[in-house]
């Protein structure tokens, strides 16, 4: 297994808060890792840091063995990490394919030559997509007027445009009621190519389970758990802190 | 050393004339968001309204200091009717547009305002230059200043502290803070927002009138008088921060002294030096001196 | 019809029958759309901005550029060709707004439009400065020559100067319209949607910015240069805040989504103070403001949105 | 996309329809009266000063044509030669790109026969070739700048009135002349050519005449209205001699900051437009100022006939109101018009004469005016020049009002240059071909 991207004694903190406490993390290709952890304990800032929109105090990220610490978002995206976000980050006055057209634009270049048009290459390309993320529905729909999770399935779309080697997913499934959260994630896990490593912030322990491979539990700005998904759930400090099943 | 002094009085005069004519502009941007172009024709009707009131109240034996008088309430009564007419009348329709619509809406009220006020008062220069000789001349060194100059410098502290007390230390000047710094918010926390608009709009209008008044003894009241004014005190809003009053008054400070070292010293630099200050600010500072910070959530 | 070729040869119809139209006009009346069309222009520009999000009060700096950029090359340069006038003008502007843009990028709203404010007033103070350039009283210029034809008389110059500013009109809205349905097109709306995600997917906003603004300095100076040739006369007070609130308006007026609509804003704003002139030479700003508040009242997407909004209705109505 | 085009374009052509349809009055009609348009500022700063005197002196002086008989000959004929007058006014607002199409359409749409305008310099500059592009008659009536006859030649511009070189050169004439030595001399002039030129043309000439040293420049803003650091300034430097040129409300604000400052006091104080403002700030005008009146016009004007009805007509619509120069240069404007439309038709065997006639008449014409004799002396008989006065104010007891004492009044060819040369070079090289007396 080839290790695709490591975090190094990662530490950021807010005036006295304290959101990353010397974090280690090494990911191997194609892992699935599941992101536990209460509201406030790191998740998110671990994401921020990786995908560059948060500079750490101190410590290092590196992609394939290169150093992208103190590089902007756009660059750390060129090279090759993409995301989501909590709350999806698109481009609402726009239709589904207009954003995959423009995020498909970025992704092969194209964005910049003043006269690309959508044509038919570009045109499939959008089509294939929506198919992969059952999106084919609301293809000509603008996206202010599209559901939650329908919007969530957007933003992820929009994100691998790019054939990413590692996509971050921040809450993928929240906002959506409970009873669709597993075919959400079942047609987010079959879009995506089985080689990317994908990394998910997660609150619903039976979907870490499920689709999770390894689980990074935070706590306090300190990941206080890092084994396959059982393991973790198991653990004491863990039930403690996040799942509130001790005792 | 006397021209160093000259150079700090004069600067402090125009400091506190910039600072009561732009204050007005930044609590109405502060509170209703609004980046109002109008501003100076509010001040042009407080000019010709003191400019009336002036010319009745010393056309009686009345007591000469009492004109001053006069001339507040006449620029009170210009905003109480112009205020919440022009509120609710008009603005309201536009708040949920874009700022930059707000800002047209108001260039609009601008071109409107000019063609009423001249419908109004027409064209013949009006005066009031009895209130300008109440406070006698007052020499410093040898340099000769008329007291009324240094009247309005007392006039511009007066409505800093009075304008920062009643924000920072009344309940609904905390209140008028809260809208400010996050009008959803203090609409879900039960603020009633719309008062708060109403009162912000007209004490905005009245401080615009006020500074119109209050200048009208030194000038000759006629049509141009907005058009002079809103671009200065938009400069004074920017470099302070937009709906700061500290960073207006520091604004004004910066503005004033500045003019008055161009004049002093490179006199043809006059005619640029606010918007040089202004845009070297922005470059150096893009929020203003005193400016909220906002820090997107993603 | 292929869709490909529609727009083209709508166009094309359009300049036939706007050439039509200034035979049957009277030549104050087509001097008037001259200026509308220099106004349309520039605001054209300014749209391109305001879909990324942006809006810039100190367009009137490039209107200015451009007026003075070709009106020196005449001048100065002794060419009075108009188009080749037309092209100087919006060179200068075109590398005025380059020079500019990557400083401006990094602003946003109210201080993105304050800041061309003063960098627009800036300009206007060094030109009224500038003795050797006329100060405020400005520069007059000669008349222009067409393509080697030069004019023999005011109506033959008038209409000739129309028909040329058709065609500029005509091809910047077709490289507009065809931009607008790009994917850089998009990609500006993309980045007023959402700038956030338009880094996270590899893109530069400060670049989407700085090339609109370097293009709507562009257009700018085309517009600028138009109306220098056609007023033949350039003063500082091309670069005054009132000069860019005229473009805000047009621009606010007609909106973002078509292009024919900006110079129908521009041509209203025109035919209206004309009129308000004419009618209420004591209250004419007045009439211009009543306007100004009406059309943002009701028509809050601007005349764009309108004809936007018909279109969508005229689909949805077609039966399935 | 389709359905745009053709809404923007019907929308186009109906406002235009609508436009082509309305206007135009029966021939028979356009044929019986002289249409004449006034361009001057309704609004804005120029309006109180010079913009609706103008535009009242025109409408009054038409007004009495029409009526016949009121003024005292040679300008008793009823009308401009029997034909009645129509006189409207458009506002000079709103810049050159507007003012060049409004001309247009005054000429095109409303079929005016002369338009009668035009207070800014650089509306004057961008006006005049349009009219002569569409050979229409236009003459100026008060901008300042030299170059628009200087700079090119014209066919159917004039300027009814002299430009504003001996504004200034009469001042240093008077300075000469009452033998006034001066050390310094500084200048507060608006930032703007017409304040920039004003202070060129005073200082070179001050320079030339008297050898007097130049003082600090202070170049306030248009309309700034607060002039209290300028005042500061010109305390500090104190120089013998203050001059300016600003006007309208920027000048009474001036005064009435710098005069309770003593500016006034132990210095000269030399406006080369100041009449304007002395009936407006009545007593607190100070005493002992040089003030001109851009020609012999205002507290200068001597008397005749023609000046008694225009003072009289004056204070019948305006009660206390004093005419000022701008009354006297649109009276000057109107009167060269008449002369020159009725001296055409005389030609023309008393038929109405075509515009190049009435052109061909006004080139080069001497007529009588209220502020003395105009003649049409340079720009190939299109720029005229007049004589000037110069003098002091002084407050009147008896009449009480600010008057003017110590008047000199210089020969039109002793303070204006001869033809053939510019301003500029007439004055650097010494005012060749002068005639004082």
């Amino acid at each position: 297994m080839s290790v695709v991207l490591e975090a190094r004694n990662l530490n950021k903190s807010f005036g006295s808060v304290v959101a990353a406490n010397d974090i280690n993390v090494t990911v191997n290709r194609a892992e699935r890792l599941g992101l536990i952890g209460t509201n406030g304990a790191g998740k998110t800032t671990f994401v921020n840091i990786v995908t560059g929109y948060i500079k750490p105090d101190s410590g290092a990220i590196t992609l394939e063995g290169r150093d992208i610490t103190a590089c902007e978002p756009r660059v750390i995206t060129k090279e090759g990490v993409c995301r989501s976000f909590q709350v999806p980050q698109l481009f609402l006055t726009l239709t589904t394919a207009q954003n995959l057209a423009v995020a498909i634009g970025i992704a092969q270049g194209q964005a910049f030559s003043p006269y690309a048009t959508i044509d038919d290459a570009m045109a499939e390309a959008i089509d294939a997509l929506l198919e992969r993320f059952r999106l084919g529905d609301y293809r000509d729909q603008t996206v202010s007027e599209l559901p939650g999770g329908v919007r969530k399935l957007i933003d992820i779309a929009v994100a691998v445009t790019r054939k990413p080697k590692v996509l971050l997913l921040d809450e993928p499934t929240s906002g959506v009621a409970a009873e669709q959260k597993f075919a959400l994630m079942d047609i987010i896990m079959s879009a995506l190519d089985s080689d990317v490593t994908v990394l998910f912030v997660e609150h619903d322990m039976d979907i870490v389970s499920r689709y999770a491979q390894r689980v990074l539990a935070f706590y306090d700005g300190r990941i206080i758990a890092d084994d396959l998904p059982q393991a973790v759930l198991e653990n004491q400090t863990v039930k403690m802190h996040i799942t509130g099943t001790a005792g | 050393m006397q021209l160093a002094s000259t150079i700090l009085i004069d600067g402090l005069i125009d400091a506190s004339w910039i600072f009561i004519v732009a204050v007005g502009l930044t609590l109405i941007f502060g509170v209703l968001n609004i980046l109002n172009i109008a501003h100076g024709n509010f001040y042009a009707i407080g000019a010709y309204v003191a400019a009336n009131a002036v010319g009745i109240y010393y056309s009686g034996s009345n007591p000469p200091m009492l004109g001053l008088l006069a001339m507040t309430g006449a620029a009170l009564a210009a905003a109480i009717v112009l205020g919440p007419l022009l509120e609710r009348g008009l603005l309201r329709f536009f708040y949920h547009r874009d700022e930059i619509v707000l800002v047209l809406v108001t260039y609009a009220l601008f071109l409107i305002l000019e063609d009423a006020t001249k419908l109004i008062w027409g064209v013949n220069p009006y005066y009031a230059y009895e209130p300008y000789s109440l406070f006698g001349n007052v020499n410093v060194g040898r340099m000769n200043y008329v007291g009324y100059d240094f009247f309005l410098i007392g006039l511009a502290v007066f409505i800093g502290i009075v304008l920062w007390l009643g924000l920072n230390r009344t309940r609904s000047g905390k209140v008028v803070l809260a809208v400010i710094h996050d009008r959803e918010m203090s609409s879900a926390a039960g603020v009633n927002v719309t008062k708060i608009f109403v009162i912000a709009f007209t004490i905005g209008v009245f401080l615009a009138a006020l500074a119109g008044a209050f200048t009208a003894p030194k000038i000759s009241v006629q049509p141009g008088l907005a058009v002079m004014v809103v671009l200065l005190s938009f400069a004074v809003v920017v470099i302070g921060g937009l709906g700061s009053i500290e960073g207006a008054a520091i604004a004004s400070l910066i503005v004033g002294l500045s003019r008055a070292l161009a004049i002093h010293l490179a006199p043809w630099a006059e005619l640029f030096i606010v918007y040089l200050v202004m845009a070297m600010m922005l470059a150096v500072r893009p929020q203003g001196i005193f400016a909220p910070t906002a820090l997107r959530k993603i | 019809m292929s869709s490909r070729y529609a727009i083209p040869l709508l166009a094309a119809l359009t300049l036939v029958i706007l050439v039509v139209l200034g035979k049957l006009l009277p030549a104050w009346c087509v001097f008037l759309l001259v200026t509308a069309f220099a106004k349309g222009l520039a605001a054209l520009g300014l749209v391109l901005i305001i879909r990324s999000g942006l809006l810039s009060f100190g367009q009137g700096l490039f209107y200015c550029a451009g007026g003075y950029g070709a009106g020196l090359f005449m001048l100065w340069g002794g060419v009075h060709d108009a188009a080749l006038l037309v092209l100087a003008g919006g060179l200068v502007a075109l590398v005025l707004g380059a020079v500019i843009a990557p400083l401006l990028a990094g602003y946003r709203s109210i201080f993105f439009a304050t800041l061309t404010l003063a960098l627009s007033m800036l300009a206007h103070g060094a030109l009224t400065k500038a003795d050797f350039l006329g100060g405020s009283d400005g520069l007059n210029l000669r008349p222009p020559s067409f393509i080697g034809f030069q004019p023999a008389n005011s109506t033959e110059s008038v209409y000739a100067l129309y028909v040329f500013a058709c065609i500029l009109v005509v091809v910047f809205s077709l490289a507009c319209r065809v931009h607008f349905n790009s994917v850089r097109g998009l990609l500006s709306l993309a980045v007023r949607d959402n700038e956030i995600r338009v880094e996270y997917l590899g893109s530069s906003v400060r670049r989407v910015i700085s090339e609109n603004f370097t293009a709507a300095a562009f257009l700018g100076g085309i517009g600028g240069a138009l109306n220098a040739i056609a007023v033949a006369h350039i003063d500082p007070e091309l670069a005054f805040w009132t000069t860019s609130g005229e473009f805000v308006f047009v621009a606010i007026l007609s909106g973002y989504l078509s292009v024919a609509a900006v110079f129908a804003s521009s041509i209203a704003l025109e035919f209206i103070r004309s009129f308000s002139s004419q009618y209420f030479p004591n209250a004419w700003q007045m009439s211009l403001g009543i306007f100004m508040l009406a059309s943002i009242l009701f028509l809050p997407n601007g005349i764009g949105g309108l004809l936007q909004r018909r279109k969508k209705r005229m689909k949805g109505n077609k039966p399935a | 996309m389709r359905s745009a085009f053709w809404r923007v374009l019907g929308l186009a052509s109906c406002l235009a329809v609508a436009n082509f349809l309305a206007p135009p009055a029966p021939a028979q009609e356009k044929d019986k009266v002289f249409k004449l348009g006034i361009v001057t500022f309704t609004s804005g700063p120029g309006a109180e000063s010079f913009g609706t005197p103008g535009w009242n002196a025109a409408k009054r002086l038409i007004e009495a044509f029409n009526r016949g008989g009121e003024l005292p000959a040679p300008y008793d004929k009823i009308g401009f030669g029997g034909r009645k007058v129509e006189v409207s006014v458009i506002d000079e607002s709103g810049g050159t790109t507007k003012q060049v199409q409004e001309l247009r359409n005054a000429f095109d749409r409303d079929n005016f026969d002369a338009i009668i305008g035009y207070i800014s310099s650089s509306n004057c500059l961008a006006a005049a070739p349009v009219a002569e592009e569409m050979k229409k008659l236009l003459i100026l009536f008060d901008c300042g700048t030299p170059r628009i006859f200087e700079d090119r030649e014209y066919q159917y511009v004039f300027r009814n009135s002299s430009h504003a070189t001996m504004d200034n050169v009469a001042i240093v004439r008077y300075l000469q002349k009452r033998k006034i030595k001066l050390a310094t001399a500084a200048g507060i002039n608006p930032d703007y050519a017409y304040g920039r030129d004003n202070w060129k043309d005073f200082i070179q000439s001050l320079q030339k005449v008297l050898g007097t040293k130049t003082g600090s420049e202070l170049w306030p803003k248009f309309g700034a209205g607060q002039y209290g650091t300028e005042i500061s300034a010109l305390l500090q430097t104190n120089p013998s001699i203050i001059h300016t040129s600003l006007w309208g409300g920027d000048l009474q604000a001036f005064i009435l900051q710098a005069a309770p400052r003593g500016l006034f006091k132990n210095r000269l104080v030399a406006i080369m437009a100041g009449d304007h403002v002395l009936h407006p700030l009545g007593k607190r005008m100070p005493e002992g100022v040089i003030i001109g009146a851009r020609g012999v016009g205002g507290p200068f004007a001597k008397q005749s006939a023609l000046n008694d009805w225009l003072v009289a007509s004056t204070q019948k619509h305006e009660p206390g109101v004093l005419p000022s120069q701008a009354h006297y240069r649109m009276t000057q404007s109107v009167l060269g018009l008449k002369s020159a439309v009725e001296k055409a038709m005389a030609a023309n065997g008393n038929k109405r004469p075509t515009t190049e006639q009435i052109a061909a008449a006004l080139r080069g014409l001497e007529w009588d005016t209220p502020s003395g004799k105009i003649k049409m002396a340079l720009g190939n008989g299109h720029q005229a020049i007049q004589a000037n006065a110069i003098g002091v104010t002084k407050w009147d007891q008896k009449l009480n009002r600010m008057i003017v004492t110590d008047v000199e009044v210089f020969a039109a060819e002793c303070v204006n240059p001869p033809a053939g040369i510019k301003s500029e070079d007439w004055i650097a090289q010494g005012f060749p071909g002068a005639k004082c007396d």
